[in-house]
């Protein structure tokens, strides 16, 4: 076994990663800003660069360059770990998404096995760094945070469960292939499990709760708990949160594209490439941006309600349909 | 010995960051006076076990290692913490040093043991170098040979569920504050 | 530069398991929280599980069982973190500490 | 069982229809008005700071009768007169409004008995120091009637 | 050639900071903090009429460890003054300060012979940079002062000047 | 077992809300005691924008008192105007013209507008929707442009004077209501399908910090507070002022007393003003806008005289004694926004921390009106 | 009737002097002067007859105000007697939710025992008002669950709208 080549090979993921995660954030920001502009009847970003493409990099030198301050009552270990910790974990995940038939950092046959691991320290990292800072918002946060994590990871992996059942694999790669053309993704009734729409729901609304999107953003809620966990994050803390949010948006996305809408397939089967992938992920993304600038924030009871109560028992009942359907595919 | 700057050599140096990660964690978790942080050591700890399991041939155990203890029972604990710490007292009081130079004695002796243990016994060799158990087989060994303590480990874990639950409730319904608002 | 390959020798992962043991039961002895008693046993049958890898992967023929006994451990670390808890979480209701000397005295 | 299957069809229905109305005003033009590139057209009765005001000849009307300044809740305006040799009337020396006190109630505009003073439409001052805005509003006349 | 040498150094510094002063004259994130009257025309500068985050300012930040521009808009009572300082103190270098209003930047109408209850003027608890006069101010003043703060610290201003007469 | 005391003071903790915090509003601390998220006690702590208003009431003569009025409660400057403007004109005995006392009507009720549209949409922002505020500022800036159109300013306005107004309106003035008029009663229907109808809105606030009657009572609450308790009182209906007894118009009440019923009342109370502005336009006389003998100083006879005006946010009340000198001898504005904080902290009990924020924002504060 | 009937209780008490007052002119109806330690059963009676409290004022009456009796002329004969001293009056404010009916409750001291009892208890809405009054008069509550300031800064000693206030 040959070293070099191997060591670039990493090299080479690592820093396309990094960059990948970066140019996201910074897409994400831009993005957001833009359609949140946008829905509110003004036009968001526009001075800095054209279109105001270049507001997240000011963004950025704007928040490298802020001091940052550890206050002197938080647990400073715990204080600093936690945006890296953050951050670290939404890039791990990045290595086994496939963004092209070829192109994913490391295929793995149990990918999707991984990101739901990482993913599930994520919000002990949320934690520590609410808990870190001793201040009573950010405790208060992230326990909220928290309790509305472990809520909705049960049905969303209920869910995962169900499309594994469907696709037999936990490769996601594999899980993209089946889905040829249009036709097959797995998101219509007809391949694999007939209630697979409002699986892809639930997964949908999964994936906003977990990522602490609106209108599930307790963890941040502004009127309530001023900044939410990251009150007394300032600087580049603050924007590792930030990168570290967007990415795991984007993950998210790009895990409902993968596992319903055929990845990067292209819908009529011709031309498949990372362009569809990223076309269906950021078209997810703009849903997620466009429900946070239209409701509400819920209730942490609101919320843990809908998950006990609604998410729960249909998640299960597709769980069940699905494994029914699979054995006895008679009445289908 | 392997050079460093080969595949051997860094998976080599991989292992020792592991068995850093490992000891590092169970430090922090043993030692720290702040649940949160015996929490995160614990955490850290298990990284490096699943890493361990990564170099024992099975890759699906490491993700699970991490999946269920960093991502379950870590946050699980987490809960336990904050609802049953009160916000003012953070920190514990240490046990008393006794007790734990007894602890440290006591467990240094049980290492010790175990460790000589583990390198004066001629363990007979490997028959060959089996290939890792895929996936596939191990989920055909749950619902095949192991069915019976499968099923049992889904009943243990079914009565848990019910039992945490009622012991939750009698709890609140004993000394929990009058919740009398809307729900 | 050099480095020694230890990961391919039983005697290498038995080490560990008995190390993480150790610590477990200083943890156990030294902690004065329940919670803490909790993440010291963890540390225990991590320690176990570690042990049963080791053995089925350098002297058992079948590659499954010892992930099918590391499996069933995490299953009853789960179980039993999740009892226990909620027993902490009773006692701290009833006595307002989760500290076992306090407990046992408040008891007596 | 139906009330709890109904809930979920209302609140799903209501959240479609307000992500409906969000993505129409997401269509629709922008109400913004870049502010430094366009401006509001402004108002007549707009009560900008005052000034004093300009009659065809370029000079004020200003008898320094100082009821303004008598008038004036927050104190102000302070002006200064000088009656020359042989002249009748006094002549306006000095009209001093510090800005910053000033609330904008129109009571000097009101009650000036001459119509000597006018709002001006400055809108959108800033500066980097507080003494900015204490005006001298005799300079500004002369220099508006140069 | 000598001193051109050693000059390099500084000229090497002096771009680098200015990239950083043209990066955070571009993104002042200010500090959600209303007093009275003036908070609502800084809110009515923030809303699709105005549009700060054209500027990209309108991430009005509830938390002051993350916000560069403390807006002080309204009057500071004396029982307020001592918070809005450690609102100030709290606040990462490095930050600004704009007066918004004719309270804060002198205490305005409420200044009396005998007033017992404001602190007359905001720069009498911490430096202010920016002035903005009114009562209140229309939105295009604050506008008008937030790029003022920029040209300040970018020395020079990318924006047309509007002359309101 | 269950003989073993517990202590109370062992769950608690204190949050101080403010006096920075977006949800305050302004410049107002409540000092919270809470159970994990429930509130065990809550208590507002005020002064922190006491702006001595009351006293400066003493040092200055009649006029130049005009301008604090507009900046007590800013978001409702004309109701406070018009309730100033009328206790000295009931202390000195002035009448004013009829033209004067339609434009006071319509103007106020257009700024009652755009009170409550601000309120609405900081009150959405309270309960976590962002984009709700932007729709109703944009509406709020159309009708500012009328306004300042005719007194000059945007928020503080000194429009009033005794006797009659600074200035009449302009030609503009009447097309222009109407075209707001118009595009009200359109965008009302889109905020209720936007707002009243979305089921995290209404889960948020239906039976929510249930306010009773008596309640609104003890506490002195008036307005939109009182009205959504089932109590059918508006100053304007009850103890008629001005040329409101010559205008047909509602007073919308909600029996339930919860979050969603006070916001309700003010949804129906824009319609409502509309309907006014409507008329007043219609009905508007000629004539002059300035009473003929208005002494230039005012020296209201000896006394005590009490005026009340229903501002946005309740019943504005001011008592002026006066010892007929040139100067109030005491001036006391009865705030409506303190009467309804007061009720804050006993009803807020038992609350969970984002529905006291709710309930919060359904009071509708004005912080420098409770202080003063 | 709301008006008759407030007012004949109210003159049942031993110190009340009732007066109706024309409220086109005076913005009120009644006009109630009690004597300070008869002013938890006023403000019980008006409590039962469903009246909500407005506000409450307190009014320095300092010097030569005091002297003459400074309200109008049909006040000077109903107040009760405290005349040539400088003193306090507090002034509540009562109102009916139904029916129109404003009633000005009064209650002089003497500016140098500024004591009256509180009606918090009664009208818990009163607390604030008190607080308040106390704050800019000192005029003390007595048995008022917590006198501490309320508009003021929470160390303040002065009493800014006492007539003879000097900062």
């Amino acid at each position: 076994m040959s070293l070099f080549p191997e060591i670039i090979r990493i090299m080479a993921y690592v820093v396309g990663v990094l960059a990948f995660v970066g140019l996201n954030a910074a897409f994400l920001v831009w993005l957001e800003r833009k359609v949140a502009g946008h829905i509110q009847r003004r036009i968001g970003p526009k001075e800095v660069g054209p279109f105001g493409v270049l507001q997240p990099v000011a963004d950025g030198i704007k928040l490298i360059s802020k001091q940052l301050v550890v206050p002197a009552q938080a647990d400073s270990l715990l204080f600093r770990l936690s945006p890296v910790l953050t951050m670290t974990l939404a890039v791990t995940v990045f290595v086994v998404l496939p963004f092209g038939p070829s192109l994913v950092a490391r295929d793995i046959n149990i990918g999707l096995l991984l990101i739901f691991a990482f993913l599930s320290i994520n919000v002990l990292a949320l934690f520590i760094g609410g808990w870190g800072s001793n201040n009573k918002y950010a405790v208060v946060s992230a326990i909220r945070a928290v309790s509305q994590n472990v809520a909705y990871e049960v049905p969303m992996l209920i869910i995962v469960i169900t499309m594994v059942m469907i696709t037999s694999s936990m490769n996601l790669n594999v899980i993209v292939s089946q889905q040829g053309n249009l036709l097959q993704w797995h998101i219509f009734p007809w391949n694999g499990s007939i209630l697979s729409p409002l699986a892809f729901l639930i997964f949908f609304v999964c994936t906003l709760a977990e990522t602490n999107r609106a209108p599930f953003d307790l963890g941040e809620a502004e009127s309530e708990l001023v900044a939410g966990f990251h009150t007394e994050y300032s600087g580049m803390g603050f924007g590792l949160f930030f990168l570290g949010e967007y990415a795991s948006v984007f993950v998210g996305c790009a895990l409902a594209s993968i596992l319903f809408l055929g990845g990067w397939q292209c819908p009529l089967g011709i031309m498949p490439g990372v362009h569809w992938m990223l076309i269906k992920t950021y078209l997810l993304v703009f849903v997620v941006i466009w429900v946070r600038w239209t409701f509400p924030r819920t209730t942490l009871y609101g919320l843990l309600n809908l998950s006990w109560k609604v998410l729960v028992p249909f998640s299960l009942v597709i769980l069940l349909v699905t494994a029914a359907q699979l054995k006895m595919p008679w009445p289908f | 010995m392997m050079p460093l700057f080969t595949v051997e050599g860094l998976a080599g140096l991989l292992f020792f960051v592991f068995v850093l990660l490992i000891i590092l964690g169970a430090l922090a978790a043993t030692h720290a006076a702040d649940l949160i942080r015996a929490v995160s050591g614990l955490a850290l700890c298990m990284v490096g076990v699943a890493g361990i399991y990564y170099f024992l041939g099975s890759p699906f155990l490491s993700l699970m290692q991490i999946l269920i203890y960093a991502g379950a029972i870590c946050i699980a604990i987490v809960f336990a913490v904050m609802l049953a710490e009160p916000q003012g007292v953070r920190k514990f009081r240490r046990r008393h040093p006794i007790a734990g130079a007894g602890g440290l004695v006591a467990s240094a002796l049980l290492t010790w043991g175990l460790a000589s243990l583990a390198l004066k016994t001629a363990w007979p060799q490997a028959p060959e170098q089996i290939n890792p158990g895929a996936l596939e087989d191990v989920g055909r060994a749950m619902v095949t040979t192991f069915l019976v303590s499968f099923e049992l480990i889904s009943l243990v874990l079914m009565i848990v569920i019910v039992g945490a639950l009622v012991l939750a409730r009698q709890g609140r319904s004993r000394a929990g504050p009058e919740k009398s608002s809307n729900s | 530069m050099e480095i020694p390959i230890i990961y391919n020798s039983l005697s290498t992962y038995l080490l560990i398991a008995a190390v993480l043991f150790g610590f477990g039961i200083y943890g156990i002895i030294k902690h004065r929280s329940l919670v803490g008693i909790l993440i010291s046993a963890e540390l225990v049958l991590a320690a176990a599980s570690i042990n049963f890898m080791a053995f089925n992967r350098f002297l058992a023929p079948d590659p499954v069982i010892g992930q099918m006994f590391a499996l069933f451990i995490m299953g009853l670390a789960a179980a039993k973190a999740v009892i226990v808890l909620s027993i902490i979480v009773v006692v701290y209701r009833n006595y307002k500490s989760i500290d076992p000397e306090d407990t046992a005295e408040l008891a007596g | 069982m139906s009330g709890y299957f109904k809930e979920i069809y209302d609140g799903g229905k209501s959240l479609l229809v307000g992500m409906g109305i969000t993505f129409r005003y997401m269509v629709q033009p922008v109400v913004t008005l870049q502010y430094p590139h366009e401006t509001v057209p402004m108002t007549p009765r707009f009560r900008g700071h005052i000034d004093l005001a300009c009659d065809q000849a370029g000079n004020h009307k200003c008898i320094v009768c100082g009821t303004c300044q008598r008038n004036c809740p927050s104190g102000c305006i302070s002006l200064k007169g000088e009656k020359p040799e042989g002249a009748k009337k006094k002549l306006l020396i000095a009209y001093q409004l510090d800005f910053t006190k000033c609330s904008l109630c129109g009571t000097c505009v009101e009650s000036c008995p001459t119509d000597a003073l006018i709002f001006s439409k400055n809108y959108n001052l800033a500066g980097l120091s507080g003494q900015e805005f204490i005006l001298d509003l005799l300079k500004r006349q002369e220099e508006r009637s140069k | 050639m000598v001193t051109a040498n050693a000059h390099l150094p500084i000229v090497h510094f002096s771009s680098l900071d200015k990239l950083l002063n043209l990066g955070r004259a571009n993104s002042l994130w200010p500090l959600t903090f209303g007093l009275a009257c003036c908070a609502i025309e800084m809110m009515a500068t923030g809303v699709a009429r105005f549009d700060l985050d054209r500027f990209g300012m309108g991430v009005f930040r509830p938390a002051p460890k993350q916000s560069d521009v403390m807006i002080v808009a309204g009057t500071i009572s004396k029982k307020m003054a001592p918070g809005i300082r450690t609102l100030y103190e709290q606040m990462p270098h490095p930050k600004w300060v704009i007066a918004l209003g004719n309270c804060a930047i002198a205490g305005g109408p409420f200044v009396f012979a005998g007033q017992y209850g404001i602190v007359e003027g905001a720069d009498k608890i911490m430096p202010v940079d920016i002035y903005i006069p009114g009562c209140p101010p229309r939105p295009e003043a604050l506008v008008e002062g937030l790029l003022l703060l920029e040209e300040k610290l970018t020395g020079s201003r990318r924006w047309p000047r509007v002359n309101p007469e | 077992m269950s003989d073993l005391a517990v202590d109370p003071s062992c769950e608690t903790f204190v949050l101080n809300m403010g006096p920075q915090h977006p949800a305050t509003h302004g410049a107002l601390r409540i000092k919270l005691v809470l159970d994990g998220e429930y509130i065990v006690e809550a208590e507002p702590v005020l002064g922190y924008i006491h702006r001595m208003h009351e006293k400066m009431g003493e040092n200055r003569s009649y006029l130049a008192f005009m301008p604090n009025t507009g900046r007590l409660d800013y978001l409702s400057a004309l109701s406070y105007n018009h309730g100033y403007v009328s206790v000295v004109e009931r202390a000195a005995g002035i009448a004013i013209p009829e033209r004067a006392e339609y434009l006071r009507v319509i103007t106020v009720e257009l700024n009652r507008i755009s009170s409550h549209l601000l309120w609405l949409g900081a009150f959405v922002l309270d309960l976590g929707g962002f984009t709700p505020l932007l729709y109703t500022m944009d509406d709020r800036e159309q009708l500012l442009d009328l306004l300042e159109s005719v007194t000059g300013s945007r928020l503080t306005y000194c429009y009033f004077r005794f006797g009659g107004l600074y200035n009449d309106v302009d030609d503009n003035f009447g097309p222009g209501a109407r075209a707001f008029i118009k595009r009200m009663r359109r965008r009302l229907p889109m905020y209720h399908k936007l707002i009243s109808k979305n089921v995290i809105f209404r889960q948020r606030l239906e039976g929510i910090a249930p306010v009773s009657a008596e309640m609104c009572r003890k506490y002195g609450a008036t307005g939109p507070v009182a009205r959504g308790s089932g109590i059918a009182y508006d100053v304007r209906k009850h103890e008629p002022y001005s040329v409101y007894p010559e205008f047909n118009f509602d007073i919308p009440v909600y029996e339930q007393g919860d979050s969603m019923a006070r916001y309700l009342i003010r949804m129906d109370e824009i319609e409502q003003s509309l309907r006014i502005v409507e008329q007043g336009l219609d009905k508007l006389p000629p004539g002059p806008i300035m009473a003929v003998k208005v002494p230039k100083i005012i020296k209201p006879p000896k006394g005590d005289y009490y005026m009340a005006v229903e501002a946005a946010r309740g019943s504005f009340g001011i008592r002026l004694v006066s010892d007929g000198s040139a100067t109030p001898y005491r001036l006391k504005l009865r705030s409506p926004c303190l009467s309804n904080l007061s009720l804050f902290g006993e009803a807020a009990r038992g609350l969970l921390l984002p529905d006291a924020v709710a309930f919060f924002g359904s009071l509708d504060l004005v912080i420098p009106d409770i202080d003063r | 009737m709301k008006k008759l009937a407030i007012s004949q209780a109210l003159a049942a008490l031993a110190s009340a002097r009732v007066l109706e007052c024309d409220h086109a002119s005076r913005g009120f109806h009644l006009s109630v002067a009690v004597a300070p330690l008869e002013l938890p059963a006023a403000a019980k009676i008006l409590d039962q007859q469903g009246f909500f409290i407005e506000a409450i004022t307190g009014v320095d009456w300092l010097g030569e105000q005091a002297a003459p009796g400074p309200t109008v002329a049909d006040q000077a004969e109903h107040q009760p007697p405290l005349p040539s001293e400088d003193s306090f009056e507090v002034v509540y404010d009562f109102n009916h939710f139904a029916k129109l009916c404003r009633v000005a409750l009064r209650t002089r001291m003497p500016r140098s025992r500024p004591e009256i009892p509180t009606i918090s208890a009664i009208y818990p809405g009163a607390n604030w008002h008190e607080r308040e009054t106390h704050d800019f008069f000192g005029i003390i509550f007595s048995d008022h669950p917590d006198l501490s300031p309320l508009l003021l800064p929470e160390d303040a000693d002065f009493h800014p709208l006492c007539k003879d206030y000097k900062p």
